[in-house]
């Protein structure tokens, strides 16, 4: 088991945001996790990536219990968050981007991803690499934010909606690349999508949410009998 | 006995001066460091009025308080355009130019030498010269504004103020005017910090640019600061607190020169204290 | 006769986002028509459009037969349209009753000049908007948390006062972003509850909604949004109903 | 020729300036703070030169002793004040007030120390001059543009070719993913204090040569300097330091209409007519 959440709340302030969450991740799965705004999906990532500390429940990685690990600590572990629209370092260019990321994240005798690596899936970075990267399409800045978020060794990825303002042809070739990593590498993967058609092609396992609560969790086929009502 | 009645009646002027500030930056959450700029003209405006005509000095307060409403709405005004640290830049560079002004105008201000001899205030045939008299008009001024400040605070208008503060959208859709209410508040604090100047003026009866310094607004965030943000009994207390300091300092023999620079260090120091462990001050709300 | 509220043809684009795509629709008086679709459907964006919040690329929109096009959010009030936020906006430093009497319209104390030198006239002016605004808070449930600070508030005790909070400003035609989202239990059926009896007193509801039971057991009409494009327009059954949204949903092609 | 001065004055002036706004950009667009200390450090930058050569030191040990000790001082500060501060979710009211107190403190301690008059660093050679071209300029004026060209080129290089540039910039393009790619932005804020610090030194040592030091010289000069910071965009530097020179040299040529003490009235009537126009600055979209 790679990620194993179990019985999580989690909000801020006087609100309660989730509570009861219960999830589990193995290496090479993708899990959609879908669900209406304020659902408690991006609480949930936030949670596990230790930027919001857990009201209740556990979350453990690799079998150990990570509550009281630091961000930069569940980083290094191969947690890594692709957060909903800021994924890049708008003002820098390109090389600059990677540059910075690898500098912190690549290291070990054997990196699964190096800064060539990223180059290599993208190929279109490759050709921008001076191209300030805040000014770059929707398509080309959101692959170098799954770029840096894959620098290093990652093992666990957590995407906060990628997909959000893309062209639906890109999302497709998008989602494609992103299968692919997963399943070369064994990199588990949590995905929260509004795009709910595009996910479900490529999910192994869907989860709902509803309210802060978990309302359905199997398989994607199962979920496409499950009343639309629930994903909104 | 003199002594004490200085220290009561400059310590009354100051809590004038000090409310303009707390509405300006506690409760209406505008930053603003030019303060004493605006003391300063008043102060100005004042002793003008009284060395060359024979305006009585009612009117002359009054028409200091006038002008200083205009003046503050306008330094103020940036604030409703540029947000946040911009328009302390703003006023930084109100204070300065204020400075520059009083001190570089030789004519009307008398420049870096001051301006000595402004008469003492007579009302109704009465000449307050004495401390222990003029006191009798530092209280009525400092009664007179925080009359006026609680006054407004409990009203619908400082709730208003308040609700600015925390969220100026949130006011606009409820389909109130955030530009009436601050350039009300700007002008109430142009009228506290202008009759404060008219005030200190008379009763020193001399006024330099030092007066109204960077350093004197400074002065004036330390001892809202101090007295605590936000309250009418903060902006009272830290007056007479900060004023006894000069006061004892002056109890140990240190040279003249270094005991000013020894003041503002406290200030700052006070400052960052207060800050660190208690943003609310003494009597204060949370910053 | 002119339609209660009307919006026609409203578009939108941020940079590279068509945020509204020609959107269209009429809300009749004193329903509740609740706005649903995936995130970034446009939601939102249509409440600011509507009150004032952002200029609409194109596109108008009328109440009660006057135009709205160009006004600020400030006038939008004035003509009997207010708003809550999906992320509250409450004054946190105030009581929940302050906040209330914020809402209400212009009144007597509110300038410097009325609150000085009519000292009296304002205590009894003030008096009577905080007995008023009890009698809001009474009326969505929160009497007895008149005085307490908006930041000791619960979560569901905050959504209600942000109800009270516009309810305050007398508006007719209340613009809801989310009063459910984040509650559960007895707090979602007060609400519900509470806004179905706003909809008795007369007033008219847009309701931006994302609870199925929610908006089947009070939407009136239902407009689906998705992708900045109306989709939909019908009764709550015909919506859920519709193949078309699964379709839209689970793989078919916009 | 009196303009010709005037302009060349400008020039000069503006390099110091542009130092200073350089180091203020810098800070301003990493931390997102509004702090008002450098002002006080470039005071402080001065008076440890000063005191150094009294003891003997050569002058170019002076210059990189005060150099570095500015630095450990931008570190402090930042490790000391700003980010306890920021760990107890200060506003940022109040950390302005801190940052305020903290340059009364400093200003006043240098005041104290060696008293509020005008100190003279009495180097002869600093005020030979050689022609170039026709205009004569100072050994301190000379140096004055030679650091504040090498300033700007250094800076320049510093934020786009090294690796601690970069990840500088990165956190102030965005905080956020910097902390969740470790970039670990508090340790970066407490570098960028140091370096913002170290520079703002240079022209608080290299003005002095020729005006003298006075404990309080930090402030009008930093409100200069944050004008130009933003006229030039928030986060540029070639913006800071270009609009740095422009300042400098409208303040100049303003001597050829009305006398110098007003001049802090030009660069404020630049600020705003900025701040009407063009609230975001020059170079930013």
């Amino acid at each position: 088991m790679l990620l194993e959440i179990s019985d999580l709340s989690a909000g801020y302030g006087t609100k309660t945001v989730i509570s009861g969450v219960s999830l589990t991740l193995e290496p090479g799965q993708i899990l959609a996790l879908l669900g209406h705004n304020g659902a408690g999906k991006t609480t949930t990532l936030k949670a596990v990536m230790g930027l919001l500390p857990a009201r209740s429940g556990t979350i453990r990685f690799d079998g150990n219990a990570i509550g009281g690990m630091s961000v930069a600590g569940r980083v290094g572990a191969g947690i890594r968050l692709l957060p909903e629209g800021r994924g890049i370092f708008p003002d820098l260019s390109v090389a600059d981007n990677i540059d910075v990321v690898a500098a912190q994240n690549v290291s070990g005798a054997s990196p699964m991803f190096r800064p060539a690596d990223i180059y290599r899936l993208f190929p279109v970075l490759d050709e921008r690499r001076t191209t300030r990267a805040g000014s770059m399409s929707g398509g080309q800045q959101q692959m170098l934010a799954l770029g840096l978020a894959i620098l290093g060794t990652p093992r666990c990825l957590l995407l906060d909606e990628p997909s959000i303002g893309l062209a639906p042809n890109l999302v497709e070739r998008l989602f494609q690349q992103f299968h692919e990593i997963c399943k070369s590498h064994g990199v588990g993967a949590v995905l929260v999508e509004q795009n709910v058609a595009a996910a479900l092609k490529i999910a192994d396992r869907v989860v709902i949410m509803n309210n802060g609560a978990i309302v359905f969790d199997g398989l994607p086929e199962d979920a496409r009998q499950t009343n639309v009502w629930d994903y909104f | 006995m003199d002594f004490f009645a200085t220290y009561l009646a400059l310590a009354e002027i100051y809590v004038l001066l000090g409310l303009s500030t707390n509405l300006l930056v506690g409760i209406v959450g505008i930053f603003s460091v030019s303060q004493a700029a605006v003391f300063g003209v008043g102060a100005y405006i004042t002793a003008f009025l009284l060395m060359h005509s024979s305006t009585p000095f009612p009117l002359a307060i009054l028409v200091a308080a006038g002008l200083c409403i205009l003046l503050n709405i306008l330094v103020t005004l940036p604030s409703l355009r540029v947000s946040g640290d911009y328009f302390v830049v703003t006023s930084f560079g109100i204070q300065l130019l204020g400075t520059a002004v009083f001190t570089n105008w030789t004519k009307g201000t008398g420049g870096a030498n001051g301006l000595p001899g402004v008469p003492a205030p007579i009302i109704l045939g009465h000449e307050f010269i004495e401390p222990q008299e003029f006191l009798l008009l530092s209280s009525i001024g400092m009664g007179l504004g925080c009359l006026c400040f609680w006054l407004i605070m409990r009203a619908p208008f400082g709730g208003l103020l308040r609700a600015i503060r925390e969220d100026e959208l949130a006011v606009a859709a409820l389909g109130k005017s955030v530009l009436r209410a601050k350039v009300s508040a700007a002008a109430l604090a142009g009228a506290f910090a202008g009759s404060a100047g008219g005030l200190y003026a008379t009763f020193l009866s001399f006024i330099d640019p030092s007066s109204f310094d960077l350093d004197a607004s400074i002065f004036l965030l330390t001892m809202v600061v101090v007295g605590g943000a936000r309250t009418l009994a903060g902006s009272v207390l830290g007056p007479f607190v900060l004023l006894a300091l000069p006061q004892i300092l002056a109890l140990i023999d240190i040279p003249a020169s270094f005991a000013a620079a020894l003041r503002q260090l406290i200030y700052g120091l006070l400052l960052i204290v207060f800050m660190l462990f208690r943003p609310q001050g003494l009597l204060g709300e949370r910053l | 006769m002119s339609p209660y509220l009307d919006v026609t043809g409203l578009n939108k684009r941020f940079g590279g986002l068509q945020a509204l795509s020609d959107c269209s629709f009429k809300v009749a008086q004193g329903r509740i028509t609740c706005l649903v679709g995936p995130n970034g459907a446009g939601k939102t964006t249509i409440f600011n459009a509507i009150t004032g919040f952002l200029t609409p690329d194109t596109g108008h929109v009328a109440f009660r037969g006057a135009s709205l096009d160009g006004l600020s959010p400030q006038r939008v009030v004035r003509h009997g349209i207010a708003r809550t936020f999906q992320n509250l906006r409450l004054f946190a430093d105030l009581t929940a009753r302050d906040n209330v009497v914020a809402g209400m319209p212009g009144h007597f104390g509110e300038e410097p000049l009325g609150a000085i030198f009519r000292p009296f006239r304002t205590s009894r002016a003030l008096a009577g908007k905080r007995a008023a605004a009890l009698e809001v808070l009474a009326n969505v449930g929160l009497a007895d948390r008149a005085d307490a600070l908006v930041r000791n508030l619960s979560y569901g005790e905050q959504k209600l006062l942000c109800i009270a909070r516009i309810l305050a400003t007398s508006a007719e035609l209340l613009l809801l972003d989310e009063p459910t989202s984040g509650l559960s239990g007895a707090a979602l059926t007060e609400v519900m509850a509470l806004l179905r009896r706003l909809q008795a007193e007369g007033k008219t509801l847009l309701v931006v909604e994302h609870n199925t039971r929610v908006v089947q057991q009070i939407a009136d009409e239902v407009l689906f949004l998705h992708q900045g494009h109306l989709m939909a327009q019908g009764s709550p059954a015909e919506i859920i109903a519709d193949p078309k949204l699964a379709e839209i949903y689970f793989g078919g092609a916009l | 020729m009196l303009w010709l001065n005037l302009l060349i004055n400008g020039l000069i002036w503006g390099c110091a300036l542009g130092m200073v706004a350089i180091s203020f950009s810098l800070i301003f667009a990493t931390t997102r703070f509004f702090h008002v200390a450098p002002a006080a450090v470039y005071s402080l930058g001065g008076y440890l030169a000063w005191s150094m050569m009294k003891r003997g030191a050569p002058e170019w040990v002076a210059l990189l002793g005060a150099v570095v000790a500015c630095g450990l001082v931008g570190a402090a500060i930042q490790k000391l004040l700003y980010e306890r501060l920021d760990r107890r979710g200060a506003t940022h009211l109040v950390v302005l007030i801190a940052s305020l107190g903290l340059a009364a403190v400093m200003q006043n301690a240098i005041a104290g120390a060696y008293t509020s008059n005008v100190l003279q660093f009495g180097l002869p050679w600093a005020n030979r001059t050689t022609s170039i071209g026709g205009a004569l300029l100072t050994n301190t004026q000379m140096l004055t543009v030679c650091f504040g060209v090498l300033s700007y080129l250094g800076a320049m290089w510093f934020a786009h070719r090294t690796l601690l540039g970069k990840r500088i910039r990165a956190v102030a393009s965005n905080p956020f993913l910097a902390e969740i790619t470790r970039l670990e932005p508090r340790r970066v804020h407490i570098a960028v204090m140091a370096i913002g610090s170290a520079m703002v030194c240079i022209p608080g040592v290299l003005v002095p040569l020729d005006l003298g030091l006075q404990p309080f010289g930090g402030v009008p000069m930093l409100l200069t300097a944050t004008i130009a910071v933003i006229a030039g965009g928030v986060g540029s530097i070639s913006g800071a330091f270009l609009l740095a020179l422009v300042i400098a040299v409208l303040q100049n040529l303003s001597l050829l209409v009305m006398p110098g003490e007003w001049s802090i009235g030009i660069t404020f009537g630049i600020f705003i007519i900025f701040m009407l126009f063009r609230p975001r600055g020059l170079f930013t979209g």
